[in-house]
């Protein structure tokens, strides 16, 4: 077990290395020559006009919202599934329970209609 | 050996600066930030205390993961109010939302 | 000799022990090799399979593909690396600069991470941890990560809109995925991958053939492959997040992108194709990377099928196929599997796997029909006769004539 | 000095140095970032607890769903205006005075409790900690009411944030 996490944490230190080491290569042999015109913003050739920045649709935050939500539940689901061994019918009922109140949120908002790409 | 005030110290720390952040920042999504600084170091802490005083018992566990709901519960609610009073009054700074004043 | 990978591991460490090193030293330098190893090998694979796709796409549109330069075109990934290294890095201006570099490092680094917790063989394998399922989950949290850093950084308005669109989808789709990976959880009872490889006595798409069906979806969405690749849609947003990137950095998110399809072959083999198992794998372990890597590119070859297939889909009907198909039936049929697996409990396996497919089946019987329905109606909505022009009002009228 | 100090500290040092990044970096979409930074050295301390649980739900929790909103929400409430002038309110050196006193205080105060140097205990190595706290979460014995009524507060979440952030069409 000890091991095992002494392998993901070795791993989690050296996966960058892999990319890093071919992202210096072309440090050392391609040619670096920037010119103004060359770094400009890229825009199907049009000069680029205005702020980087514009304003999103709230709609973006509202989809990561229910995300959100429905990614915490299922964190909770997940220890419940692993016992499945020691619960009894009604401690599954509970977790099912736990289920429908999820699609309650889920109903509530496709009825609302905020689940459409306006 | 490492003990339990290795952790208390840090959590402690990371509390404290959660602290100055969500009290001296103007913006309200990095008061947020500190907010959350704070709730993970009261995590740390749970689940510290389960593993050094409590092994055997999940209480210190549960806590925590409950802690988790309501972090994620209280991100999602306040995100949401700053977007709809950006919406109304242009700004999010937390000097500036002063309707509620007196 | 069954067991190369383990014979050399085991000779390695009793040579390290002889020259007295302490016990950590040994272990932690055996990780290294075996990471440097796996990671290698993957890397190797990975410019493969820029050949494979290429071949393959060109078969799909009746092309013959690379074949100029080696056997077969053989040679042609490696003359595609070379270019890319030579090319020049471009920094786009007002970009953020450590920002902009780390994010296709991210784009790679995230999906080799993933392989640290898929068993190659019975005895073969990165890591055996306890929560392997969720680990898959939250590298692919990092990945989006790595988007977003990279659209941010560019200071290019078609990135920042295509990694926000790649994040609403990924989202989107993570909400599937992660309930589609409970089902094989609750019927294994453990998050290890060993451990539900070994519950796999049939295998699991023969249990719960609509689980796998919904994680295969949506992994395709997740990776962001044709019919869901609206994040790079040439004719809307030029290319997407990584619109700024030239030379190897680009090069590692279009590696990044292909060894992640291979990846998320790779998770389906392991999760419902029994990974490793086959015959005669118990006496020769090592017959077990075989098998998987068999399974891997056989579901690796049906999303490039798919690809090659159908055509892209619009955003809403993307996110609305996540939101208000996958998920809820994905939900449907975690309920119906939590409920039949306790009541099934200590029944015979033929039994219990027999009626736990029944009961797959008999949820995408329901499904298909009510899609029919639905399918029927929007096609009457859609069909219905609609005046291509309106009467101009009268006054209008009056002028016309008088013209 | 054990392997198990060397790799503390330096997660302690990274974590925190992150936190104060987090509080005093301008861009608050480097705020953000530094924000996960910081997140992910506390997942590798519930790690070095062996809480494995814990690590990788707050990866996938926070930098994967908490972060990630919180981009968004930048991104959709930013103006130009707000990147110049102070980041900081006027009473800033005092919110840092009450920190530092706060830290002084509870680093006191837990110093002096006799529990303070509790040493490390073993854990039972027959015991899976992830199947006793999932059969606990729905034990009626344990903690079924808080499990649910969890539920129900993230539906009133849901429902609350969706119904304050939704745009109605005019």
């Amino acid at each position: 077990m000890l091991n095992d996490w002494i392998f993901i944490g070795i791993f989690l230190l050296l996966a960058p290395i892999f990319p890093a080491a071919a992202l210096v290569i072309p440090r050392l042999i391609a040619p670096r020559k920037p010119n103004p015109l060359k770094s400009e913003t890229y825009e199907c050739g049009v000069e680029t006009y205005g702020e980087t920045w514009v304003q999103f649709k709230a709609q973006y935050y509202i989809f990561a919202l229910v995300f959100l939500i429905f990614d915490i539940e299922v964190v909770f689901l997940y220890p419940w599934a692993v016992a499945f061994d020691q619960l009894p019918l009604f401690a599954v009922m509970e977790g099912v329970l736990f289920i429908l109140i999820l699609v309650a949120g889920l109903l509530y908002t496709w009825r609302k209609g905020i689940l459409e790409w306006a | 050996m490492i003990s339990l005030s290795y952790f208390l110290v840090f959590a402690a720390a990371l509390f404290c600066i959660g602290l100055y952040g969500a009290m001296a920042r103007k913006n309200s999504v990095a008061i947020l930030m500190g907010i959350e600084l704070m709730l993970n170091a009261v995590v740390i802490n749970l689940i510290a205390f389960w593993r050094f005083r409590t092994p055997e018992v999940i209480t210190g566990q549960a806590f925590a993961v409950i802690v988790f709901a309501v972090a994620a519960a209280e991100v999602a609610v306040g995100l949401a109010l700053f977007i709809a009073i950006y919406r109304q009054r242009q700004t999010i700074a937390a000097d500036e939302i002063d309707l509620l004043k007196w | 000799m069954s067991d190369p990978v383990n014979f050399i591991a085991e000779w390695l460490k009793s040579l390290m022990a002889n020259i007295g090193l302490p016990t950590g030293v040994v272990v932690v330098i055996i990780t290294l090799i075996g990471i440097v190893v796996m990671a290698t090998f993957l890397l190797v694979m990975d410019i493969g399979l820029v050949w494979f796709e290429r071949k393959m796409v060109a078969r799909f549109q009746d092309r013959l593909g690379p074949n100029r330069v080696g056997p077969f075109g053989l040679i042609q990934p490696i003359a595609d690396i070379i270019k890319l290294l030579i090319k020049e890095d471009i920094m786009p201006q007002g970009a953020d600069k450590f920002i902009f570099n780390i994010a296709p490092i991210f784009a790679l680094a995230t999906v080799l991470l993933l392989w640290a917790v898929i068993p190659f063989a019975p005895t073969i394998l990165g890591s055996d941890i306890n929560v392997a399922v969720l680990y898959i989950v939250a590298i692919g949290a990092v990945g989006t990560l790595g988007i977003i850093m990279a659209g941010w950084a560019s200071n290019n308005k078609y990135a920042l809109l295509g990694a926000f669109r790649t994040v609403a989808q990924m989202v989107a789709y993570e909400v599937p995925i992660v309930i589609a990976l409970l089902v094989p959880v609750i019927l294994a009872r453990s998050m290890g991958m060993q451990a539900i490889v070994e519950a796999q006595s049939p295998w699991y798409i023969f249990v719960i053939p609509l689980a796998a069906f919904i994680l295969f979806v949506a992994s395709i969405a997740e990776i962001g492959r044709t019919p869901f690749d609206i994040n790079e849609a040439e004719s809307e947003i030029v290319a997407g997040y990584h619109i700024e990137y030239t030379g190897m950095k680009f090069g590692l998110f279009y590696a990044g992108e292909l060894l992640h399809a291979l990846t998320v072959s790779a998770i389906i083999a392991t999760l419902f194709l029994g990974g490793w198992r086959g015959p005669f794998v118990d006496q020769v372990p090592i017959l077990g990377v075989f098998y998987l890597f068999l399974k891997s590119f056989l579901i690796y070859y049906v999303i490039m099928w798919v690809r090659y297939s159908f055509p892209r889909i619009r955003i809403d009907q993307m996110l609305g196929f996540s939101w208000k198909f996958l998920t809820p039936l994905a939900l449907i049929l975690l309920i119906v599997v939590a409920i039949l697996s306790k009541v099934l409990e200590g029944v015979s396996p033929p039994i219990f796997a027999l009626a736990m497919l029944a009961a797959n089946l008999i949820i995408i019987g329901v499904t298909v029909t009510v899609l029919r329905v639905y399918a029927r109606v929007e096609r009457k909505r859609v069909g219905e006769e609609r005046p291509l022009a309106v009467v101009p009002d009268p006054e209008l009228q009056q002028l016309i004539q008088q013209e | 000095m054990t392997v198990l100090h060397v790799i503390f500290l330096v997660t302690a040092v990274v974590t925190l140095g992150a936190a104060v990044m987090v509080v005093t970096a301008r861009n608050l979409i480097h705020s953000a970032l530094w924000l996960i930074l910081s997140l992910f050295g506390v997942a590798v301390i519930y790690g070095l607890l062996s809480a494995a649980f814990f690590a990788v739900v707050q990866v996938v929790i926070y930098i994967g769903a908490i972060a990630i909103l919180m981009i968004f929400a930048i991104m959709l409430t930013r103006r130009v205006k707000q990147d110049v002038g102070s980041i900081v309110n006027k009473g800033w050196w005092l919110a840092g005075l009450l920190a530092l006193v706060l830290f002084t205080a509870l680093v006191w105060l837990f110093s002096t409790w006799s529990g303070f140097r509790t040493p490390l205990p073993e854990l039972a190595t027959d015991v899976d900690t992830i199947k006793v706290l999932g059969a606990a979460l729905v034990s009626p014995s344990h903690y079924v009411l808080p499990f649910e009524v969890a539920s129900v507060l993230l539906l009133a979440a849901l429902i609350g944030a969706v119904v304050v952030a939704w745009e109605r069409k005019s």
